[in-house]
């Protein structure tokens, strides 16, 4: 069977930056699958260099608006780590809070206003408003009631400001924290189980596409890991965060400003699903529950089921938010100062998981606290590869369909991944010249 | 120094009537004139130069000067120039809208002690409009005052407000009427130059001549030079300034110059008492 | 004090070199964002959706210009536009992307990319402001949220929306925050554009300037304020730098 | 004057006493090292040993923000903004805070009375403390004396138990009727601190320095260090300047106007439609506020405008002190116009 067939959509929607697809098939022989990026790069680690610890965070922070908490709290561990600054019990719970409102409000914005559009055949959330009230109402409820724990324990949801390397510059009150756990029930549960349902609705929508690949993402031996872990492949099993250099090979390809990255394969995959494959054992009851509501099973290997797992994170989010409250109000609240007192200088690295796979950031301190060297490696340019192996996978296996439909998969593919390209492109592994 | 508050009888000081827009009048791209009628037609009680604090809700208030004379009744006159936020919706009303007016605020000109001097008036652009109150004022009491000179000048012919009004002191025998634009125009006939240039060829009876003068900031320096060559007493001068103001009665504290606030102890200034202030010119 | 009869204005919502965190921020309006859309039409905003359209009443822009291919774009987007409004410092300053000038962006790039570094071109890191006319401008890192509601509202109503020249300390005031400096930190509100309801201090943090400084600032008053609490001069010009690189780096004492 | 004794462990069941007569307003810690007045909710969180809080009480009768009205376009129609009927009482008010309230009292009833102020004023009683003045402290300077009582209607005098309770009006005789704790005051003589004057002149000599201040170089001089962020005239507890502007809700029919405190050092405080700016320097707008703290409301009423709370200068983060700016006055001044040695009021040795 020999077919032609030209597809290039140019600047994606619905997608974080700047990014077109270009697939290029040839009597029946596909020459090109590809993601191409085109966002502007942006210098980040050029822009880091000389600047002191109290502004590492605040500057990556800026790589990304969606990810902004991941940036700052991997840039925080890594300063932590490499000036030997101790953390609070009571640091490390409103972090671990304050990631899991970041996981649910990014994988609610993902889920509700730009996958449900595809499975419901609309091009934006906008025309659903008069349809789906209800449910617009909803999404908008459980991006608020995730908002309000940024805006509670850190500022503002975007670009956080109250984490600061060693702690908090303000630690919530009693009311504030006994306030969002009453949202947290009385809305967040009964809305995370509206979703599943609506969810499940739409399941018989997502493709049948399976590719099993290389899952990577933190693990950690007490919890389902979120802020942090040791870096474990379903391929090679676990490996020290320092070591992470190994596992993400960075190369560089012609399309895309972004580099890519691959392990034991050709590519490998980051993100809820490689979360779910690797720890699904570790979530929440409740979350379980909805996987098994959704057949989201364990070893699941369709990335379109990427959004299905995000919504089972929901669940998680929610309910641990709750435990970690709980447990913050046990302990009793202390107005901690954060620890900014270095005992020594030199490398640090730190990892969490982001909402869209694991998030490395590596920095090297002078003896003036002010960084010499500085590394950030992006979940979304550690998909990339991956995200181009499907395509070439996917590509030939609808090819009777019309085009429309082929763009459609093709679109609802990288959505799927939730690609956050501008933070991808905020260049690698710049090695400083002109060190002074 | 305490003060019994229980004794102090407060007022209300920042609510608005709602008035009526009853004529509108463009004069010049920037500038039109409004006829505004107050509940019942009741009369707003002020004395020339006094302004009055305009508002539309939602966009804010600013002070704006009475151009209408005291003598009539059943509305007052504005005359707004579009610079900003508030003005430029003002423009956007017609007739029968409603505005806010609070006042009328400030000290205006105290005609009463001027009764049967001369009145020279030296209004520049925009300053002719609370000076035209007092111009009417006093042509409607004529036989109280001596002569009436107007000096008016505007940066150039499209800019001069008033038209009717020009022309009818052009035409009146008891006026003495000059007017000039800095840069005229091909069908310009009149005079050109800055309105100082009227001063010297004045024939007046220096101690008699009230002086009451209007204009920009920049306008001042100059007229005041030209009146003491033409030895005008500083006690027979009176100007009005301009400043931003906020609430219009004594309270917001930005009108201030020195101790003075504009929006109490002016807008018109009596010159001797200016000259004490040194922020004022 | 009439009503307009309603026509919904068309509003657009683009994005340059950025972090796309200004976007973020106005779906993180969730409770008006409702009240939002029912006065105006969103025709254009790649981010949340498909559609696109030929004319804009209110073009919203986010992010720098730093490649030839931004410049083009920004043109066309001018010209399609009734009202063009940079969002967010990195559109109204340069923000945090205007950074990278300060540094030998040529000599990084030929290590990334070597020969083919013509590829991939790079400018200096812009506002918009510095390319096309911008009618307004909505500062801050992220931009402020009350200040855009503000500016919306106020363009809806048919009116100019004043912008704010006074600095952070006021509004830092009004709240009666400690000030930072009491908590030994040093920070940039004595002359960073207030309108952000001073968030930073409130929450017990610095100042970053994001916002711009206000107009005739006084830099060298500010560098003695920043070392006498204790940071050497160099750091304290790049803590002013931070966000204000574009505008300010030419202007600080050598 | 009837006397008490109020020890300290009493204060909380005195608080609370004070509690059932009204809201009650006090220090509380704020912060690191900061203070500020609050609405009480729990009297062992009150702090009555404090240095200075960053507002003054005049938060309560001018506040930051207000809305002057409310308005609907749809009909044109607005409401006032709304005043609390109930009766305050501040508790823990240093001297010179009270004495500012006094000042306020004056500017929002002469001329216009202003009936947003006046209505939160009244129903309010003030319960005074003494404090032990630190280096920005310089009330005593500006003729307000350490324990001076003016406006208080109990003054609290701590001694080493806790308090000398000090009846001053009727009013303070009401608001301890029933308080069945106190006893008599116990002689015990009260910690008495020695104010030290820091200002160069007494400051009835300063109406004399300031007729020859407008040209004065320390003008220049504090502006090449002030950063016009206004912050000296947001904390001033007699600065009472306020900005104006509308707002608008998201139906775009209603709205409130709405005043906050503005101040005289800010970039468009004299600022017109057009550009012109009357006061266009740094060096201009400090000129206007210490002359509206000591030189324009004193002429009329013979007192120093400024109380010598030391807010202005505690906070100043340029660390401009308005005593240096008077003492420098007073330097330049008898440079220029007298030529002789100042003569140095009784108790106003120089610091
Ligand atoms: C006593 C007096 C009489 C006046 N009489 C007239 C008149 O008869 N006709 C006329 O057209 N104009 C007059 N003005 C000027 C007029 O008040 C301003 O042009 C007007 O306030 C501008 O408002 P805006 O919102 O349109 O401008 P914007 O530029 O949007 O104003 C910005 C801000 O500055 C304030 N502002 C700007 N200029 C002034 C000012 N001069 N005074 C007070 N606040 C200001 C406004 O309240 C607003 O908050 C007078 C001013 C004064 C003080
Ligand atoms: S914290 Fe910063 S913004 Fe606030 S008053 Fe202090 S210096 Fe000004
Ligand atoms: S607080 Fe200090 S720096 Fe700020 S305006 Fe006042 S004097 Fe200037
Ligand atoms: S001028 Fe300064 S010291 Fe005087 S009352 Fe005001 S804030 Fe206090």
């Amino acid at each position: 069977m020999s077919k032609n067939l030209d597809i290039n959509i140019h600047h994606l929607t619905r997608v974080e930056g700047h990014g077109n697809i270009v697939v290029n098939m040839r009597d029946g022989k596909l020459e090109r699958a590809e993601l191409e990026i085109v966002e502007a790069m942006r210098y980040f680690e050029a822009m880091l260099k000389g600047r002191s610890f109290h502004e590492a965070a605040i500057i990556t922070s800026r790589i990304c608006g969606i990810c902004a908490l991941g940036h700052q709290m991997t840039s925080l561990k890594a300063t932590e780590d490499a000036l030997g600054l101790e953390i609070s019990k009571q640091t490390l719970l409103l972090r671990k809070l304050l990631v899991n409102g970041a996981t649910l409000q990014s994988n609610i914005l993902h889920v509700y206003f730009l996958v449900a559009p595809d499975l419901l055949g609309a091009p934006s959330v906008f025309p659903l408003i008069p349809t789906h009230k209800e449910v617009i109402l909803r999404a908008l409820r459980m991006k608020r009631l995730a908002n309000d724990i940024g805006d509670i324990v850190s500022g503002r949801a975007v670009h956080p400001i109250t984490p600061v390397p060693g702690g908090f510059t303000r630690i919530p009150t009693v009311g504030e924290l006994t306030g969002i756990k009453r949202k947290l029930i009385e809305e967040g549960l009964p809305d995370v189980k509206e979703t599943v349902e609506t969810i499940k609705s739409l399941a018989g929508v997502i493709p049948n596409f399976t590719r099993e690949t290389e899952y990577i993402s933190l693990k950690h031996k007490d919890e389902y890991a979120l802020y942090d872990g040791d870096i474990y492949s379903s391929d090679t099993g676990a490996k020290d965060v320092h070591d992470y250099m190994e596992m993400t090979n960075e190369f560089v390809v012609p399309h895309s400003t972004s580099k890519h990255a691959k392990h034991n394969r050709t590519s490998y995959m980051v993100g809820a699903l490689a979360r779910w494959n690797n720890n699904y054992d570790q979530m929440t009851e409740l979350s379980q529950a909805a996987a098994k509501e959704l057949g989201l099973t364990p070893k699941t290997y369709n990335p379109y089921f990427n959004s299905v797992a995000q919504v089972v994170e929901c669940a998680h989010c929610i309910e641990d938010s709750i435990k970690i409250i709980d447990q913050l109000l046990a302990d009793g609240l202390k107005d901690e100062k954060p620890n900014q007192t270095p005992t020594k200088y030199g490398r640090g690295v730190g990892s969490t998981e982001v909402p869209r796979g694991i998030l490395y950031h590596e920095y090297e301190y002078d003896r003036r606290g002010n960084i010499v060297y500085a590394n950030c490696v992006i979940p979304t340019g550690q998909n990339l590869a991956n995200i181009d192996d499907d395509m070439k996978k996917l590509v030939p296996e609808i090819i009777e369909k019309p085009k429309e439909d082929i763009i459609k998969h093709l679109e609802m593919l990288v959505r799927a991944y939730d690609p956050c390209i501008s933070c991808s492109v905020h260049m690698l592994n710049v090695e400083f010249i002109n060190e002074d | 120094m305490s003060i019994a508050i229980s004794d102090v009888k407060s007022q209300e000081l920042y609510c608005p009537e709602i008035a009526k827009i009853t004529a509108v009048k463009r004069f010049t791209e920037k500038e039109k004139w409004f006829d505004i009628e107050l509940p019942g037609g009741r009369s707003l009680g002020h004395q020339p130069g006094q302004f009055v604090q305009v508002s539309l809700f939602g966009a804010g208030e600013a002070p704006i000067s009475v151009t209408s004379s005291p003598t009539k009744k059943g509305s007052f006159e504005l005359c707004i120039r579009e610079v900003g936020m508030l003005t430029k919706l003002l423009h956007k009303l017609d007739v029968g809208s409603t505005v806010g007016i609070r006042g009328p605020y400030g000290k205006g000109f105290d005609v009463k002690s001027f009764k049967g001097k001369d009145i020279l008036i030296i209004g520049g652009g925009i300053g002719i409009v609370p000076l035209r109150s007092l111009i009417n004022y006093v042509i409607d009491n004529r036989k109280d005052y001596g002569r009436l000179i107007i000096l008016y000048g505007a940066k150039n012919p499209d800019e001069l407000l008033y038209p009717d009004d020009l022309k009818l002191w052009k035409k009146s025998n008891d006026i003495e009427y000059h007017i000039t634009v800095d840069q005229g125009t091909p069908e310009w006939k009149g005079n050109t130059g800055v309105i100082t240039t009227l001063i010297p060829g004045l024939d007046l009876d220096l101690p008699n001549t009230i002086t009451a003068v209007v204009g920009p900031p920049i306008m001042y320096k100059f007229v005041l030079m030209s009146l003491k060559t033409k030895r005008i007493p500083d006690e027979n001068i009176y100007l009005s300034l301009e400043r931003r103001m906020k609430c219009g009665v004594g309270k917001c504290g930005h009108c201030q110059i020195n101790h003075s606030y504009v929006c109490q102890d002016g807008p018109v200034y009596h010159y001797p008492e200016l000259k004490h202030l040194q922020e004022a010119i | 004090m009439t009503t307009e009869a309603k026509i919904k204005p068309k509003v657009a919502f683009f994005d340059f070199t950025s972090c796309e965190g200004c976007q973020l921020n106005k779906l993180n309006l969730e409770n008006d964002l409702l009240d939002i859309l029912e006065h105006i039409d969103i025709v254009e905003f790649r981010e949340a959706m498909d559609d696109k359209a030929e004319e804009y009443d209110i073009a919203f822009i986010e992010g720098s210009i730093s490649t030839p291919s931004c410049v083009e774009r920004i043109h066309d987007i001018r010209r399609r536009s009734k009202m063009l409004i940079a969002l967010g410092a990195c559109a109204t300053q340069g923000g945090i992307n205007a950074m990278k000038n300060l540094h030998p962006i040529e000599e990084v790039r030929e290590t990334v990319y070597g020969d083919d570094k013509y590829l991939f071109p790079t400018l200096p890191a812009m506002p918009i402001s510095a390319i096309v006319k911008v009618d307004y401008k909505i500062d801050g890192c992220p931009m402020s949220m009350p200040e855009f509601l503000k500016v919306l509202k106020s363009l809806l109503a048919g009116q100019e929306p004043i912008k704010p020249d006074s600095a952070v300390c006021v509004e830092c005031k009004l709240k009666e925050n400690e000030c930072v400096f009491d908590k030994g930190m040093v920070c940039l509100g004595p002359i960073t554009r207030g309108g952000c309801d001073a968030i930073c201090p409130s929450f017990g943090q610095f100042c970053t300037g994001c916002r711009g400084l206000i107009s005739n600032p006084n830099k060298n008053a500010m560098l003695e304020i920043l070392t006498e609490h204790g940071i050497s001069l160099d750091e304290a010009k790049k803590r002013i730098l931070l966000f204000n690189s574009y505008d300010h780096s030419q202007s600080l004492p050598k | 004057m009837k006397k008490y004794q109020l020890n300290n462990k009493q204060l909380p069941s005195f608080i609370d006493h004070l509690k059932k007569q009204g809201t009650v307003f006090a220090p509380h810690k704020k912060g690191d090292t900061s203070y500020s007045f609050e609405k009480v909710e729990n009297p062992n969180s009150v702090v009555l040993d404090y240095n200075r809080t960053l507002n003054s009480v005049k938060k309560y009768f001018l506040p930051p923000r207000e809305h002057l009205l409310s308005f609907s376009k749809t009909d044109n129609s607005f409401r006032k903004g709304s005043f609390k009927n109930e009766k305050k009482i501040f508790l823990g008010v240093h001297s010179y805070d009270m004495k500012a309230v006094l000042k306020l009292d004056y500017n929002f009833s002469q001329g216009n009375p202003e009936e947003n102020y006046l209505q939160r004023r009244k129903d309010s009683s003030f319960i005074g403390v003494s404090f032990i003045p630190d280096e920005f402290h310089f009330s005593q300077s500006v003729g307000i004396p350490l324990h001076d009582t003016e406006g208080f209607d109990i003054y609290l005098e701590q001694n080493s138990d806790g308090y000398t309770v000090k009846i001053i009006t009727e009013k303070g005789e009401k608001l301890i009727d029933g308080f069945d704790r106190v006893s008599k005051a116990k002689d015990i003589s009260s910690n008495h601190v020695q104010f030290q004057n820091k200002l160069k002149y007494n400051y009835n000599r300063l109406p004399e320095v300031f007729e020859q201040s407008w040209n004065a170089a320390v003008w220049e001089e504090v502006s090449k260090k002030c950063v016009g962020c206004g912050t000296c005239n947001l904390v001033c507890p007699t600065c009472y300047c306020f900005d104006v502007e509308d707002n608008l809700d998201l139906s775009l029919q209603t709205g409130t106007r709405d005043r906050s405190w503005d101040g005289c050092m800010l970039n468009g405080f004299a600022a017109v439609a057009g550009g012109e700016n009357f006061r266009e320097t740094l060096a201009e707008r400090q000129r206007h506020r210490v002359h509206r703290k000591f030189k324009y409301i004193s002429d009329i009423t013979g007192e120093p405008w400024c109380v010598g709370c030391g807010r202005c200068t505690a906070y100043c983060t340029a660390g401009i002190s308005i005593v240096e700016i008077v003492n420098q006055l007073c330097d330049e001044y008898e440079q220029n116009y007298l030529n002789r040695p100042a003569v140095v009021g009784l108790n106003a040795e120089r610091l």
